[in-house]
Order: C-alpha cells, then structure tokens, then sequence
C-alpha cells in the first residue's frame, strides 16, 4: 500500500472508534449498484525502483536534439540554484498561502515576484500569476471589457503578428461573452503591425487593442504609435510581451504617451524549462487604476498584531470563492511553482544578467542569419528588426527540410505554413544564449545538406 | 537585555546594491544589442534586484522555511487533498530529457514522452469509466470551463440554442458559478437540505428547456456522498441538460464508484489533488478531462492518439497500450473538428502530468483502491474522534467521505471563539489549518480532509490540539483570539492590507 | 569575479577603513620575491551555462552500460527523497556540529544513523562515520591493537579472502607502527577461511583476527568458528561486512559465544551512489568497553539548561583536537553528508525494505547463475554459498572476455587475475535487485558471445 | 495558557510502528534467500524504524531546518572555509551518468570522467606550483598521512633510516601531530613568538640528522603569513628534512603565493575548503595532495595520466591538455612502483573531486586570484573593525590573512565573559560561532574567518552584535552565560553527555 502507513492495528482500532466493521462499510452510503468492481485496465503498482528505470527510458529515447525552435517556448540557462530551491518540500508541498501567517515564504516571494515584473514591465500592479501567455491573454480581453466602461462593443483588434495559439486560446475562452475578436493583418514586407491598417476602425467603439511586443515573429512592432492609437480611440492598450525582451525594450509601461492599461506574456523565459510545452506561468500587470478588475491572486504588505510587516493575500473580494459568479475570473489554482523559479531566477540575473541573456540571444539570431545568408534559396521573409527569432523563407517544402534536419538531430525551426499559408515556405527559427558559435554552424551546416 | 533579538527580514531589494552580480549565471560577454532601434530600446532601470548568487539562495532558503507545507506539517486543508507528494514523481519528471523537450518537437523525437501521456489518459479514463480523456486544461477550474464549452458546444451541434443555465448547488465551489459565467452561461443555485443532500424537488423546479447542465461534486463540498444521484441525473437528463461532475472530491471515491457508472455526461479532474502532484505554493495544477462517448467529438486539443503497428486506425482504450508499439501521434483539430480548441499555448502542465503519470503506475490498479479506502478511514476516524471530544459536526449520522465539517456555531456563540480563531491557533500546535469558511452555508466551519497518507498518531495529536484549543478558549478567550504566537509574524491586518494597498515595494521611504 | 559580492563603492570603503591603499598592499608581509606573477596554465572561466554544457557531454561519454561489477561497490535503488533531503542546503552546506545548539538538524541525525548501525550490526556502540570500508579496516587494526592490552605483538591474521584493497589500504596506513598483517589463505574449494588454516598460530600472541562477512568471493564464511578462535586464543574479532548482507545474515555482535569486538565495513550499499569509487563511508561499531579507543566522531544525547533532550559531540577527548599526538586516530572531516544519506535510506527501506533488497540482491544473483551454467567453460569457482557476488571460471582469458562485453555496453565482472593469479581465468560477478530477468538473459547471451 | 506549546521533537524511532513501511522503496516481491545456510542466518530484529515514506520524509525535513549553515546564515568558523557552495558543482556532479559509473569500468567507459580528474590535477598543480597531484586522500588528515608517508619514503629510499622526528609547532591543527603518530613518527613541538611567528631559534635547536621534516601551514593558524618561511625551509633542508604544506589555509593565497615557490616538497589540499564542495555537516572532504619533483615516484596511487593520441609517452604538465584528444588511464603501482600506495579502496571522494573541478572551471584563471583577495580584504577589514570597536586582537600589528583572532582575556578577566559564551549568544544573533579555543595558545580565542564570498553588510551586523554582546555582558553577566535562548534547545550539558555516555535510542525506558 504505497503511501499509506496505516498498520493492521490501526485499521482494526480506528475501524472499532468508528464503530463500523470493515472499511468497505464507509461506503455504504453509496448506492450498492453504482459500486466499481475492479480497474482491470490499470496496469499493477511498480516499485520506485521499476518506474525509475521506465522513466529513464522513456527520458532518453526522445533524444536531445539540438533544438532552433521559439515559437513561444524558448530554452535559457537556468540557473542550478533555481530549481534546487524551488523543489524544497516547504515551497513544493505547500498550497496557496491562505493562512497568512503559515506562508510568509510563499507570499513574501510573491510581493518579491510582484515587485519584480512591475520593475520589468513598467506597470503599476502585477498579479500573482495565470496559467500561461495565451490564457493570460483571455484574461486580459476579458479583463479590457469589464474595464473599459466607456466602450460598448467588446470588440478587440489582435493582429495576426500574434502567436496564432494565443489567439485561438484567447477565442475559444472569451467567445462565450459574445467578445469578438478582430484580426488585424500585418504588412507582408515590414513583418509587423502597421497603424495604417488600423485606420478603418477610427471613430469605432474599440474596446481594446492587443499589441504585441516581439510579435509572434520574432519583429519589433511600433509600440508607441500602437499604444497612442489606442489611447485616442478610447480602446485599452493591451501589450502581450516576451518578458525576457524586456531587458533589452522599452517597458510596455512607457510605450506612447501612457503606456499600456495591461501587460500579459508567458512567464516562461524567467525559468521556466521548455519542459513539453508546460508548466510555464501567464504574466499580467496592469494600471493601478484597473487593479480591481484584474483577475487572479494579488499579495499585499501589511502589518500584524505587533506591528511588524507582513504579507497577505488581498482584494480577495475580485475572486471566485467570494465573489462566485460575478468574481473576475474563476481562476483558483495558478502556477505558482513557476512563480517562484522565475523570482529566483530574476535575483539571480539580476539586472545586467538578464540583459546579458537577451542581448546573447538577439546576437546569436543575428548570427545564425548571417550564417545561412550564404545558402541558396534561403532568405530573411521580414526588413524589421528582430529580437530573436527570424522567419526565413526556404527554396523548399518547409516540413521537409525540418524533417530532414531533424533526422539529423536539430530541431530547424517551427513550419509557418500551416498557421500561416499565405507565406509560402517558410520557418520561424531562434537562438537563444544557449547556442555556441559551433551550434550555429552546425545549424547552417545541417540546412544546407536538408537542402541539397 | 533582549533575549530573543529579533533577526532582520529584509526583500531581496533590500540586500540589492549597485553593481553587485551572481556572475556565473549570465553570459560573461554579450554584444551590444545594436540591431535594436534606439526608440524601441530600453532607458529606464530593469527594475531587478543586484545580489549575489549567495545571497540570493541565502534569502530564499530562509524565505521557505517560514512556509508550512506537507513535507513539514499536517495540513488538513479540505477540498485540497494535501497528501503527500512522492518525491520519486518530481524527480524522475526533471529527467534532463522531459525537461529540454520542446513542446513543438516533432513526433519522431515525442514518442518517449507521448507514450507517459497516452498511457495517462488511457489511466484517467479506467479509473474514472470515461470514453475519453484530454489532458490540456491547466488547473481544475479550466477544466470546468472545458467542460461547461463542451456542454454548450454540444447543445449547440444540435441547434439547441437558448440552454444558457447552468444548475450549481449552494455549496458549490466558487470556480463552478464563476465558469458558469465565463461561458456565457448565468448560474441558477440549487438550495441543499439538512442533511447535506441536493433539494431535489428545488431541483425538479430549476429544470426546464433553458437548462444546459448541472455541475456537481460528488462527494460534496459538505463532505458527504450525494445519495440521488441517480435520481438527480435522471431529473437534469430528462430535461435535456447535461451533467458535470467536478472532480476535485475524486479522492474519495477512486476505485469505488466511477463518475461515467454515475452517469456523468463530463468531468475534470484535479491531478494535483487525487494524482497527488506538489501544489506548489499555489499550483501549478491539471485539470485533466474525461467525457461520455457523445462529447468525445468536442474535447479540447491536443490530445494522444495511438496509430498501431500496421499503420492507419486509431486505437480504441485498452490497456494492452501500456505495452503497445504503435506510434503516437497528436489530435488536433483535423481529427476533432467539433473540438472547443486548444485552451492553453501547447499541451498543458505537461510537467504536472508526467507526475501524476509516474504517480499512478506507482499506486497501480491496488493502489487506486485504496486511497479512497484510507482517505475515507482517516476522515471518519477524525470526524468520530471530534464528536467524542464535544465538536459538533455539520451533516449528523452522515459518513463522512474523504473529508468532513466541523461547525464552532455553538462556540461562537457561548465564548465567540471563531473559526479564525481556531485556524490561527492550530498553527502554534504545528498543524496548518483546515479549509474556513467553505462551504459559505454552514456557519463557523472547518472542513476537515485528512488524506490517506497521514498516520493515526497525527489524527490523535490534531484531536488533542483542538481540545485544548476550546479549554483555552474558555479559559481565556482574548488569548486564543490573538493566536499565532509561534509563526514569524503575529495574527496580519487583512483589513488594512486591503485598504491601504501596497502590492510592490516602492524603496524605503 | 564568480561569488564575490563586494561592489567598488565596498571595496574602497573597506580599504579606507583598514588604511589601506589598494588590496594588494594587504599582501605586503609575503615576501616580494615569493609572490605568484599569473596561473597561466589554468583555464579562463566559464559561465555556469558552459559548465553545464561541459559536464553534460563528459557525463555522457561514458554511456551507461549495464554493470555486473561489484568487488565492493554496488549498484542499489536509491529512493528519490534521499538525496533530495541530504542535498537541502541545511545539511549541506553545514559543518561538523561543533556549536551543538545551532546544530541538532545533524547531531540528531547522527544519534539516530548510531542506534540503526548498532541495530544491524548488533554491536553496543557505532562512531558517525570513517572515510569508507577499507581506511576503517585500518583504523580497526590500530585501535585493536590499543584496545587488546593483553597482547603485544601487534600482529593482526587477514584473510587473503578479504578485499585485496582494503588489504592494502590497511597495510599502507598502519605500516609506520609497526604492525603486522599475517594473511590467512582461504580454502581453494570452499572460497571460505578454515578455521584449521588458523591452527598454526594457536599459543602464539595474535592481536586480532579479521573475518569478512561476505568476504570478497561473495562466499559466507563460517563466522562463529572464527570468532570463537579468535576469543579462545586472545584476540580481538574484527568483522568486515557489507551492512545490507546484514539485513539476512546473523550481525557480528552475535557471531560466536561474545559477539566480535570490533565491526567495520563500507555503508556504500546504504543510499551512497556508485560514483567511481567516492564518497562512500566507513562504519565502525564496536563493544561498549573499547569505547575509549574508538575513533572518529560520536554523538551523544544529553539535556539543556530546561531539561530537554539534545545531542552533542561527545567523548572528544578521543579526538585530535584535544588529544593530539595521543588521539585515536587524526581523523577529522568525515563523510558525514554520506551518513545523512544513509540514515534517511535506512529510515525508508526500514527493516522489511532492507532484507528485500538483500533477498533480491541474493536471488539475482543465484538466477545468473543458473542463467550461465548451460554456457560451456563457464563454471562457479566455489562451493560455499554466496551472498550476491559469485566467482566464474572462464575458458578464455578474462580480460578478453570481459572487454568484449564491454564493447557489448556490458560490464561482464571484476577481473580476478591481477589480484589472485592462483585462479586462473576468474571474474568476480554480482547482480543486485537493480537487475530484471531480462538484464540477466541479456547478460548470459552476452558472455556466451563473448566466448564464441 | 501556554503561549507557545512545545512541538514534540521525536527520534525517528519514536514514529515507528510495526508493520509500517514505505511501500515504493524495496522490491515488491522479493524471493526466500533459502540459499543462506539456517546458521548464518539473521534471527534478530534488524532494528531499524518502521516508518511510512512521508514520515521520513517530514522527520528529515524538520530535521534539517534545526541547523545553522552557509545556505542560512553568516559562518564564519575559522580554518574552515566556510564560503558558499555553489549550487551547480552539486547539481552537475550528480548527473546520472557521473553517480552511475562503477569505480572499476574500464577506462573505455571512463574517459569522460578521467578527463575531468586529469584536468583538476593539473589545475591544483598549477595553483600550487608542485610537479605532481594525487587526488586520493579523502580529507585534509589523510592528506597529512599521504604527505608524511610521502617524507618516510623517500627518506627509506635514499636508506636514510634514523629521521623518526615530525617538527609542529606548537599553534598546529590537531591533525598535524596525530598524523605523525599515525606514521609511527615522534611530534616535536616549536614554539611561537608573541608576533605569531614560528620561534626560528628554537627550530635550529630541534633538527638534526633525526629530523624527518616539518608540518607548516602559512598563513598560520593564528591567521598570520609565517614571514620567515624562506629561513624555515632552509634550516629544515640543510638538516636533511623535508617540509609539509598542510593546505587548510590555501584559500588565504590561491594565486598569490605557491606553496611550491615557498619551498615546500609535499602539500595537501583541503578541497572542501578553498575549492568550496560542500561540508556536508562534517564531510565528505577531500584532501588531494602535491609533491615536489623528487616526491614525484612517491605518490598514492590512482593517478589519472594522460597518453597522447599517438600512443606511448605519458603527457607531461601543460595545460594545452585540457583541450587534448590523447586517452586517460589509471596509473598504478606498475607506473609508480614506490608509490606509498592505495589509501581508499578506490580512488578517492571522486563525487567531491568532480565538485571541485566544476568550482575550478567556473573562476578560472582570474577567479583564483580573486578569492584571496577578497577572503583577505574581508579578514582585514573585520579585524580592524572590531579592534576599533574595542576588541583584542591576538597579533596586533600583522596583517590578517584570510582569518584572524580575538582574544577575549580581558573580558574574561574582568566580566568572566568566556569565548563559549560569546559564541552562544552569537546563535541568538543569527550568526554561526567563529571557531573557538583553536589554536590553543591564544587564552579565551575566537578565529575568525569571513571568506570572500560575504559581503560587506555582513561584516558590518556581525561586529554590531560582537558589540551588543559585551555590553549585555557588561549588564547581566549571567543572562549570557545562559544564552542561546532562540535555539531549538538552551545551553546543552556537555560534561553530563560524556559523563552518562547515551550513545544509542534503547527505547523508552
Ligand atoms: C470543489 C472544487 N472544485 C474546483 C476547484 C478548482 O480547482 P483548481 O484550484 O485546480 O482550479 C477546487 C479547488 O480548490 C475545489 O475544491
Ligand atoms: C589547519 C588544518 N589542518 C588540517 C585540517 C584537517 O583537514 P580535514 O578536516 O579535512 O581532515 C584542518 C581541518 O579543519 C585544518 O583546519
């Protein structure tokens, strides 16, 4: 019985204070005919030891490519110490910080976190996490619709410069609300949002804008000019970041005239291991003055009895478990494992750290462009710059040249035609600080023979 | 002379200065970023603390152990299933392999990973008498939204427009009317009757062609087993909803009875509650959900799909899988084209359910049966054992399932001793406290869920802790009310947490 | 400047303080013409990120071929939880509990890791730890001869059936005393040491006897004999054993009528990975009355000012620290991280999981076995049964042999020749509860390749 | 009422109950080992605790948050070393692929690892200037032995049989006379004069012709550079003697002075100290040795050579060899057939060699200059801010070293404030006790060393509470003496431990 401690004298004397003959009898408020009779397609228990050596095998057969795909998911240098704290039992085991003065480690790291991404973003308010970048985004366009009262519409414009999951996700959560959606396309040259194509909307009723920044390739957007649209539309400015960038870019809290009303991204470049796509954490910060209709958990600093300073969670009245079907959002559960890793991980950087790891990235992009530049058929798709992902255009079908790379054990990019078929042939590559000089050759050097 | 000098607390901005490094951790060179145009670059300060790598593991190391957490305490938190969490599952899930896996990987370099994930929802389904799993939401309550989309969607497969309500009993967690209302939909409450069980003639009124479907947990949020269920989906299937089952009380039923025997039309499942993966401080978590054959056409993507051998034909669930060699792939929406879409950017806490992968092939087909059969052990134990000693217990001759309420009306009234009261003073007994306050409609409770992993020495101790909690109370009420004596800090003002907002350090000032 | 936290404004504060211009002048009492100019030799630093890198790739190099090698260190199921305890920076990243009250973390834990190696060994009183099995072979011939006042001889009989390292090892450190290892044949049949081997040194002064338990032939020796000899004839018992055969085997403080004065022995086999060789730890338990003479640190439990219970090093009059050039031994640092994860396996094998291990251990060992008996050539060297190590004579040269498995990604054994040339073509082979039936099958389809 | 109830703090053993166990951690079947004769068999209990897998998991979890460390707090214990671990040295070291590997592989599986001890090797030669590194010696004493066995024969070699002698002096760690016992050499102790330095008159008394050689650590003991140390080895040398390094100290000079420049013909390392693995609450260390060319034959074996690609000659030192492609192998008793031998049964602490390795490769070149430099800066400046403060320093006028000593006479004298004292109330403070009554010849000592990877703040509290201790002393004298008073035990009875020898849990009587 794996987990259980119970000994024969336990169960027998727990089993007579009950006053019930057998265990089976605590069940007999259920109705006899419902009852399972067995989980024959349940394979039998494995000792640690079993299961030690499966997952060893499982781990290893999937390889470890040497892998040039983003697309929203970037590997970074974690530093050892990050994890090794963060799986400490007292951070691990513990749940959501309800009483206050049990889980001072959990909410004084999350004030920490708090004040962390409102350093990095520029914000005023910062939550204690959503689930990940594309349900933050939801959560963002619902938020924009309770907090924009002056707008009627729910109408949102997302450009098509936006993760295109992000968009599903955000349509699949919010479509029930009758919220529509806008695509707004980018110009095919540039690779980016273009004010001009916002145009057709002036003097509409905009509920919000989403602008994102890297969009989703790899191209900085205009931010400024987005964002004072925006603003002279009477729309919300929604920014949807790469946090990392942040380091290196103007903070969504500067861009135009007054920054945006609210922040998301995936937390996941702060140390979050690719990890098959998850757990990784949704970020979302936002104006002061829209605090109230931010969804998720918020921590705040107080004082107790004796007047010291402590942590709680607070304006608990925006959620679930109060406010129930009028709270913002009915996210209980977050990811704050992940929380925890990326402030470990931001007071590890630090700073200049941070700045180093995107800067590193940004070069080895650029890098890995000038290396393929030479190759036939091959080419940059957009003139804008980019942080550090590229779409490149190949002279042949894109799926299989990635498959041949990948034959070869590098992970080429991510293949734009499906999502985006309009652009032909083409991939979305990355390299972040992970890569060596030797990587990018062997990535050149790998393309060129997929290509021959 | 001050004894017991109190040692400084400082944030990590505190211990910051300027120009100081954790300089292993960052490239040691890095070019200038001068394919950024000036106007997109950054000017103001990145806002981060500057320590050293020592500092900063020195800062959270003492940060963690101001927490209680399963691994140091007893933490009865009901509705939350704190059990312990084997180490085994973290560890082996941050294998370097499952961690460096992309999520867009193709297939060829997947089939390792895949394999844990089909094998899981193949398990999921077994266990919970389901015809299919999708593993994407990331936290109970995205599987409620899963699964109330999945309602709408299929009423609206069949043209059937106007069901836009959605039964909630009054107990009901907070996620369930707060899904209700993210879907569109507007949440109708069902009122429970004293012995805990559904109002099932309120029920019978509620019901109607405007009715897309109940969500229900069973066990109840009240600690006991909802004896009409059939009853109860016979009144919502005749009408023509659906019904959900919130799966966060699975716990206490696994291996016993199945949510798909009990009719249950769709349901999530907390993984991070009954698959016992870390609740992290606040999650992560898996909302993983199961549904009856006339929903499988609408569960969000990806899902694993297993191709045999030969080539071609989707296996159907069976466990000769486990040991299959097919090759998996993933259903998206060419598959599924009736699927509400993809609820996160890739495939879920796909890290959460490698854990409660390896959980499950560590518990195995016994090992299922028996955590309810412990859980449900240990919480009328306790329940018993508090009843002996004087607590009043909410839902009387009831079983107790997994969990159970205890209700302080009567001592709120005689010596206004709180449920605050008693949480807050649990701790200086070194247990955290029950879950307060839920469910709302019953006065002064605590819900007491025990889990199957805690020994009957500590159910004994708990039970002592609360008798001398109440002795204290009448001996000195004023005492018990400004409990915690023994956590780093004393009982925190909410009020003016709330009221004079401060939700990120501003420097000193 | 890795793990230096000091910023400019630090350095020059500091500087002014101590009234010194530049950290170099803090240097000026080393004599100018001794001062180091530059380490040219040494590598330029690395970010933690190519360290990573680095380890990644030389950890992998070496593949991990499925080993059949024991010869005293062995491969055994770790749970999980054990070194994620052990490496929590508390234990860690402290040190040897001299200020008693800040560490009852670790002295506990040593007080409780003595009670369990007394429990299994059976002996009255354990030390918390020597370097590994053979330096404590060592230390036990160096305190038996302070402990055994009768005898001045300070000759010590070791069986050639005991480890040839831990022969060794005892030889190089006790060598400048004076002291004398007499080695004792064992049976060319048996694999065991005879009593009747023993008889010549009856009447004459023998300090101690040395009996492994199992020796290093995997052979069970007949340890109550021995021990009586030994009593009979006025010497101390030292035992050699491997800590989890005890889980089944009678523990030395039983052998005989008096149980042996002395036990040591390696704890590898107690939650110590394979490692190539280190940190493993020794044991050593002995007979309460040589106590005095006992090596290495001991905790005790005592009170504090309140009465409490605690723990705190005690005895240390023993130690170098106080006692000098008349200590029981210049042991200082010991392998304490070692113990800590020992105790915490021990505490989760407990007394059911420990003797399964063993069982199994002995059961795959006895199905290899039978596994390579049908192999021509290939024969068990003796007859005694073993714990879960066997001698196999081989047809064809070991070295050969076993390098053509290694190619295999087997390691087929420990190659006898070197150590015991008198056997001929032998490998010393061990399977422990790590290995499937699968793993044995492939095993003997390896070795019967190997010899076709 | 009871503010703050004691938590129960129980032995493991206390929480055993028979027939308890942690299910996953042992085969779940496991065969009747019939073939182990009736007679050899165990009829006793095992006596171990019967516990579940969280039980323990909760017990040594609490456990450990009862200790002091680097990870928590400031420890500043002298001649140990106490700087911070970095986190990867750990992480790396425990790849599976390094804790998976056999001490006995061939070097075909080997040579990833082989490669990384090669490298270390002639990284510490390097750093220290010797010709030739050993890495076997598991800690700093068997070092020691390693060294002084070294001494003996090379002296036996050249038949020189009579030098049975071991200069000390008198300030010298412990070890250094119980390893001279341990080779079966006489101690002969040098005194120190009142500037710390070895008393040079004295030493030309004590050699002669029976001198074997001499044990020095520079900086000494007493936290001062042995400034004579160019007369020292000539007096020992012109005698006929060899002199000894011992390295506990090297952190003080690493990359600004080389043992092997200072004339020394054998040193050891203390790898747990300057190369920072971690102390692991009292070990493992590791205390790898150097030797001089003419020691060279003598070393303990195994030694990792390097044979370069086109086969036959062993590399000789040059760092170019941590980029060559040549193959690793074992030397032995065949390659160094005067080696003094094998110390371990195998090679040594290799998990904490490879630790080491990692730390050398993350500073490199100018990170081990920097670690003197900064361990002294901090030494210095703490020294000077005490002594400003109002505290004695031992050796007024010299430099620190990495470490210095206060001397608490006058207070003792005038408060009967002891160093004991002083150190527990330091507990209370936060702060881990410097290293008291060592070296014995200071009256009332702390020795303190900082190292380089605290930062100034540090510094700063730590004098700040130096200093509120002495005023409480001045106060209350007793409540002192009474101190700690934050610990999770008072003051323990030390003389009562040895005198009640309770060595074992035998039950509750
Ligand atoms: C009964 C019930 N339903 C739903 C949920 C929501 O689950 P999650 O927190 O994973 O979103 C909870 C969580 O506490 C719960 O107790
Ligand atoms: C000066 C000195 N020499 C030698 C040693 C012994 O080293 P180890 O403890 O590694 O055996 C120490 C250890 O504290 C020391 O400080």
């Amino acid at each position: 019985m794996p987990f259980i401690p119970h000994t024969q004298d336990d169960i027998r004397d727990m089993l007579t204070a009950i006053g019930a003959d057998s265990i089976d009898t605590l069940f007999d408020e259920i109705p006899a005919g419902l009852r399972c009779s067995g989980l024959p397609a349940i394979p039998e228990g494995l000792s640690e030891m079993a299961v030690n050596r499966l997952m060893q095998q499982r781990a290893a057969q999937d390889g470890q490519p040497l892998c040039f795909i983003g697309a929203g998911a970037y590997e970074h240098h974690i530093p050892a110490a990050v994890w090794e704290i963060t799986t400490r039992g007292e951070f691990y085991s513990a749940y959501t910080p309800y009483q206050a003065e049990a889980s001072q480690g959990t909410l004084q790291l999350i004030y920490e976190y708090q004040t962390m991404m409102c350093g990095l973003t520029g914000m005023e308010v910062s939550n204690a996490s959503l689930y990940d970048g594309a349900s933050a985004l939801a959560e963002a366009v619902l938020m924009a619709v309770r907090a924009n009262r002056k707008s009627k519409s729910a109408r949102i414009l997302v450009p098509a410069a936006v993760h295109p999951y992000y968009r599903q996700v955000a349509h699949n959560i919010v479509k029930g609300q009758g919220i529509a959606l806008e695509t707004v396309p980018f110009c095919t040259e540039a690779g980016t949002t273009l004010v001009e194509s916002l145009q057709k909307y002036e003097g509409e009723d905009i509920t919000a804008l989403v602008i994102p920044q890297p969009n989703f390739f790899g191209c900085l957007e205009a931010v400024d000019a987005l964002t004072d649209w925006a603003y002279a539309q009477g729309a919300l400015a929604i920014a949807v970041v790469n946090p990392l960038a942040l380091a290196l870019l103007k903070p969504p809290g500067e861009w135009g005239a007054e920054g945006v009303d609210i922040c998301v991204g995936d937390g996941q470049p702060l140390g979050s291991p690719l990890s098959s796509g998850g757990p990784y954490f949704g970020i979302m910060c936002c104006k002061q003055a829209h605090v109230r209709q931010m969804p998720g958990r918020i921590v705040g600093r107080t004082v107790d009895l004796e007047d010291r300073p402590g942590f709680a969670l607070t304006l608990q009245p925006r959620e679930q478990h109060i406010r129930r079907s009028k709270a913002t959002s009915n996210i209980c559960t977050n990811q704050g494992l992940l929380v925890t890793a990326a402030t470990i991980h931001m007071a590890l950087l630090g700073p200049e750290g941070l700045q180093r790891a995107a800067a590193a990235s940004h070069g080895n992009t650029a890098a890995l462009v000038n290396a393929v530049s030479g190759i036939e058929g091959v080419e940059v798709m957009f003139s804008t710059p980019a942080f550090h992902e590229v779409v490149l255009r190949l002279p042949k079908k894109a799926g299989e040249v990635l498959a041949a790379m990948a034959k070869n054990n590098v992970l080429g990019g991510y293949d734009l035609s499906r999502e985006y078929p309009e652009m032909g042939e083409a991939i979305l590559v990355c390299a972040t600080e992970t890569k060596t000089p030797e990587d990018i050759e062997h990535y050149a050097a790998s393309l060129r023979e997929a290509l021959s | 002379m001050n004894l017991k000098p109190e040692k400084p607390n400082q944030l990590i901005f505190e211990h910051s200065r300027a120009g100081r490094r954790a300089y292993a951790q960052a490239p040691l060179q890095a070019p200038e970023a001068s394919g950024i145009p000036a106007e997109l670059r950054r000017s103001s300060p990145v806002g981060l603390p500057e320590a050293s790598e020592m500092d900063v593991v020195r800062h959270y190391t003492r940060l963690s152990q101001k927490n209680f957490s399963i691994d140091t305490h007893f933490y009865p938190l009901g509705s939350c299933t704190m059990k312990y969490n084997p180490r085994a599952c973290n560890t082996l899930a941050m294998l370097p392999g499952f961690l460096g896996r992309h999520p867009l990987a193709p297939e060829t370099h997947s089939q390792g990973f895949m394999a844990c994930m089909f094998e899981l929802q193949e398990i999921l389904k077994e266990v919970t008498g389901m015809a299919g799993v999708s593993l994407t939401p990331m936290a109970g309550a995205q599987g409620e939204f899963a699964g109330v989309a999945m309602i709408q969607a299929y009423h609206a497969a069949r043209g059937d427009t106007q069901r836009t309500e959605i039964l909630v009993p009054d107990a009901a967690h907070g996620t369930n009317p707060a899904t209700a209302t993210q879907c569109g939909c507007k949440t109708v409450e069902i009122p429970t009757n004293d012995q805990g069980d559904v109002d099932v003639e309120a029920l019978r009124q509620a019901v109607g062609p405007q009715t897309a479907g109940i969500m229900l947990t069973n066990p109840s949020t009240l600690g006991v087993f909802e004896r009409q269920i059939g009853e109860i989906q016979k009144i919502v299937h005749e009408a023509g909803g659906l019904s959900y089952y919130d799966g966060a009380n699975l716990n206490a039923i696994l291996g016993k009875v199945r949510p798909g025997d009990m009719g249950f039309d769709v349901i999530h499942m907390n993984l991070h509650k009954t698959f016992s993966t870390p609740h992290g401080g606040g999650g992560p978590g898996s909302g993983a959900v199961g549904v009856s054959k006339r929903l499988l056409p609408f569960m969000p993507i990806p899902v694993v799909g297993l191709t045999d051998d030969r080539g071609g034909a989707e296996a159907t669930s069976h466990i000769s899988h486990l040991t299959s060699h097919g090759i998996y792939r993933w259903l998206d929406e060419q598959d599924l084209p009736q699927t509400i879409g993809r609820l996160s950017a890739f495939a879920g806490n796909a890290g959460v359910l490698l854990r409660a992968y390896i959980y499950a092939r560590l518990l195995g087909r016994e090992g299922m049966h028996r955590v309810a059969e412990f859980a449900t052990l240990n919480a009328n134990y306790l329940m018993v054992e508090l009843q002996k000693r004087g607590f009043d217990v909410a839902y009387k001759g009831r079983r107790a399932s997994h969990e159970f309420i205890i209700t302080l009306k009567r001592q709120k009234q005689a010596l206004e001793l709180t449920a605050t009261d008693v949480a807050k003073r649990l701790l200086d007994y070194g247990f955290h406290a029950p879950t307060i306050y839920f469910p709302l409609l019953v006065p002064e409770c605590l819900l007491i869920e025990p889990t199957e992993t805690e020994s009957r020495e500590t159910l004994d101790a708990f039970v002592d802790a609360m008798v001398t909690i109440w002795d204290e109370a009448k001996a000195d009420i004023e005492q018990v009310k400004a409990a915690p004596y023994t956590m780093p800090v004393r009982r925190l003002d909410d009020v003016r947490a709330a009221r004079e907002l401060d939700l990120r350090w501003q420097g000193n000032e």
